[in-house]
């Protein structure tokens, strides 16, 4: 029988060592997989590749994973921290030791569901003539100079969400969803946290990411700080 | 009149705003412009974290973390709102679905290019955001920001000294001193302040502005 | 106020004539908008472009739009008829008169959906190496061959749904939805057919097509033969 | 044993489907495979026209013309079953998530490609349907055809004599009288039926055979 619900953070996270990549969903706190960012940190594994819209949310969340310097690469839209210091990976990063690849949302978006539905690489408008354009090659279509982009696939991925079954099949909440669907097709394992692993199935037509992305199902409570959009 | 206030340039921006219309209001002075939104106009207000029809800010006893705009601000949905991922809240922007983006700016140059993303702070990393897909997606690209900066230089310049953000695609600048159209001729006032000089705001600006045949006075309520 | 309903066919189709290029959903008679295919099969207009899954059951429900040689090119997975016999718009694409583009289906959904997102062109493993992949540009990506593929767009998209709302949200049932995401996406025009243009607004996690992709609404009865799946 | 059956081809393509897998089943014979599927395997099967979880055909009485597969057939949903878009059926099976897709074929090559999208009719039109896809993107490709044509000509070949729909791709055969991996050193024939010598299968096949250390009888229940 199909069962892809798991019951510790360890069994989720089965596989997860140094070296590994992972898509980390989540957008103003919402969808944000806290639990799974905790259990991260609180693992040994180094030489990480974090790919996520915002560096920040994790820093605040979880410092240890850039003070214990486990992070060697971060993709993502936002790697500035609020206020005027200089967060640690913004130092690791001044310093040369953190690479960071900085990524226009929208290709981020498109290149990770690239990566998920077997699509190398595309052209996009979307930073041509920019300094995120610098190197790309570019091609004219309909008059627009458009750069060549190409997939992002990772170990992993994690997320939050309102409700998922053990099919795998997921729910969303509000705007948990972000870049969820896309991450959940890039991974090789797709791991969800949520607090309503039921036993019914979610209707079939009511599903936000089907079952055939997702690996993992781990009921866990929310660990979102209150002001966790903030972070 | 007074150069405009921050609320008074949302205001002027929000007059634009036609019946029916998808936008997307960035960060910082964007926000403001969803609060003047005249009576008579049914707006869909886009957010790239997944919303068409972002509501009021949510009140203390609304607030849900599940809901959220762009800019982490707990919000409120309006009627017919949809809730999708991020490849669609980009499609929609990168497909040329959106009708209006207004985004602030450092500069804006007289083709059309905006610079509003890397401030070259030496301290801090980088922030992109959906600023290159929004500029160089949506229908229209329109830049709220202040004449010039706080030392006095312009932003409306002939070439922008930041990093881009896009190329070319800037059509309309609401600032505290006038409204300003980017054409194929480079800026054009279409409305300035009362109590200012066309040579007083030619000073203030870092490229040659032509003046509309029909340039008026740019008002706003007190607000 | 916003309301994207219509009351007509003709307000439906208001713009459409020759020339116009039409996405048309519908795969095994689900999500096929009969009453508008009627509709343009009792228009006049000609020298038009179908983007759809299948000639089949545009053939089978609205004959006159082949038999009047209104149709000039048609971009689809299947153009074969059932039986021995050869249809109408075979014929046509034997004496050379109508402009068959055979797709891989994958590659057809990923260039309608490419034209609705903004991406000029991709890579697709898809098709490399077969005939119809022949003189497109190959580049090698992980060691398979990749063709390019280009972005479709068109003037109209057409569909049949459960539920629509005066916004444009779309509600689909079961299989309806197929392409129709994708068109909505990809059309300057899109109108949806629907049983249930409701006053009350669709539930905004439940929407399958977002409103802002879809411009008309037409209440209409469903015209779906009883055997649709098998014209 | 005689050679299989139509039905006991699908039997025998069944028992191979692991637990838990996704499964995209071809018109025509492999569709046959879902009422061969062992007790104890929990499979999923995918419909390239937007569902997973295709459960049995639909009766008389649960047709609804919304449930339709990707060959037009009315179906029930299984439990656990998902809708979406084409664009996600096929991300599915392009990007690799598919664990296997059974296809129906024309012909083989030892090199692993499959003809079994355009038959060369001079007067009807041509189909394709996603078999390019499935045969380049699914994880494993099997494919379910009769050894020989009606004529006697050999469908497992050295290089295919009809369009090609994928190159390279095919892992397992299914036939009438054997299963055969394609191996990169092309054919290898798992299970042959009894009452053939090997010279005899070898003489109804179009390139060389090679036989597993392991190659067993080909076995089916009465169907």
């Amino acid at each position: 029988m199909i069962d892809k619900r798991v019951d510790t953070l360890e069994a989720a996270l089965d596989g997860f060592g140094d070296g590994a990549s992972v898509l980390v969903n989540g957008f103003g706190g919402a969808g944000v997989p806290f639990a799974l960012i905790k259990a991260i940190e609180n693992s040994s594994a180094t030489d990480l590749t974090l790919i996520l819209n915002s560096a920040r949310f994790v820093d605040g969340f979880a410092p240890r994973i850039f003070a214990d310097r486990r992070v060697s690469k971060i993709i993502c839209t936002a790697a500035r921290s609020r206020g005027p210091d200089t967060a640690n990976y913004e130092q690791q990063w001044l310093d040369g030791y953190l690479e960071i690849e900085m990524v226009p949302q929208g290709t981020f978006a498109e290149r990770i569901r690239a990566g998920g539905a077997g699509i190398p690489a595309f052209f996009t408008p979307t930073g041509a003539g920019t300094e995120l354009g610098d190197g790309k090659e570019v091609r004219e279509y309909d008059g627009k100079h458009c750069v060549l982009e190409h997939a992002i696939i990772a170990d992993f991925a994690i997320m939050r969400a309102a409700r998922a079954d053990r099919w795998g099949n997921v729910r969303f909440r509000g705007a948990q969803g972000n870049f969820g669907l896309a991450m959940a097709m890039a991974a090789g394992t797709t791991i969800v946290e949520t607090d309503d692993p039921g036993d019914d199935p979610i209707p079939p037509e009511d599903i936000h990411i089907p079952g055939i992305y997702v690996d993992r199902v781990l009921k866990h409570e929310d660990m979102s700080p209150a002001n966790a959009g903030g972070i | 009149m007074q150069p405009l206030t921050r609320h008074q340039i949302a205001w002027r921006a929000a007059q634009d705003l036609l019946e029916g219309s998808y936008v997307n209001l960035g960060l910082g002075l964007p926000v403001l412009v969803a609060n003047y939104k005249p009576d008579d106009r049914d707006l869909m207000f886009h957010s790239e974290n997944g919303i068409v029809g972002v509501g009021p800010l949510a009140s203390e006893n609304e607030e849900d973390p599940d809901f959220v705009d762009a800019g982490s601000q707990k919000i409120t949905l309006s009627l017919g709102a949809a809730l999708f991922d991020s490849t669609q809240a980009f499609a929609m922007i990168r497909g040329g679905h959106l009708d209006v983006t207004l985004l602030g700016g450092f500069e804006v140059s007289q083709t059309g290019d905006l610079a509003n993303w890397d401030a070259k702070m030496t301290h801090k990393g980088q922030l992109v955001g959906g600023a290159m897909d929004l500029v160089t997606g949506a229908k229209n690209v329109r830049v709220t920001m202040q004449h010039t900066t706080k030392t006095g230089a312009p932003r409306l310049v002939e070439r922008c000294s930041y990093p881009l953000t896009g190329v070319g695609t800037v059509d309309r600048i609401y600032t505290d001193l006038a409204v300003v159209d980017v054409t194929s001729d480079g800026f054009l006032v279409r409305e300035m302040i009362a109590e200012l000089s066309r040579d007083a705001l030619q000073e203030k600006s870092g490229a040659t502005l032509a003046f509309a045949k029909d340039c008026t006075t740019l008002d706003a309520p007190k607000l």
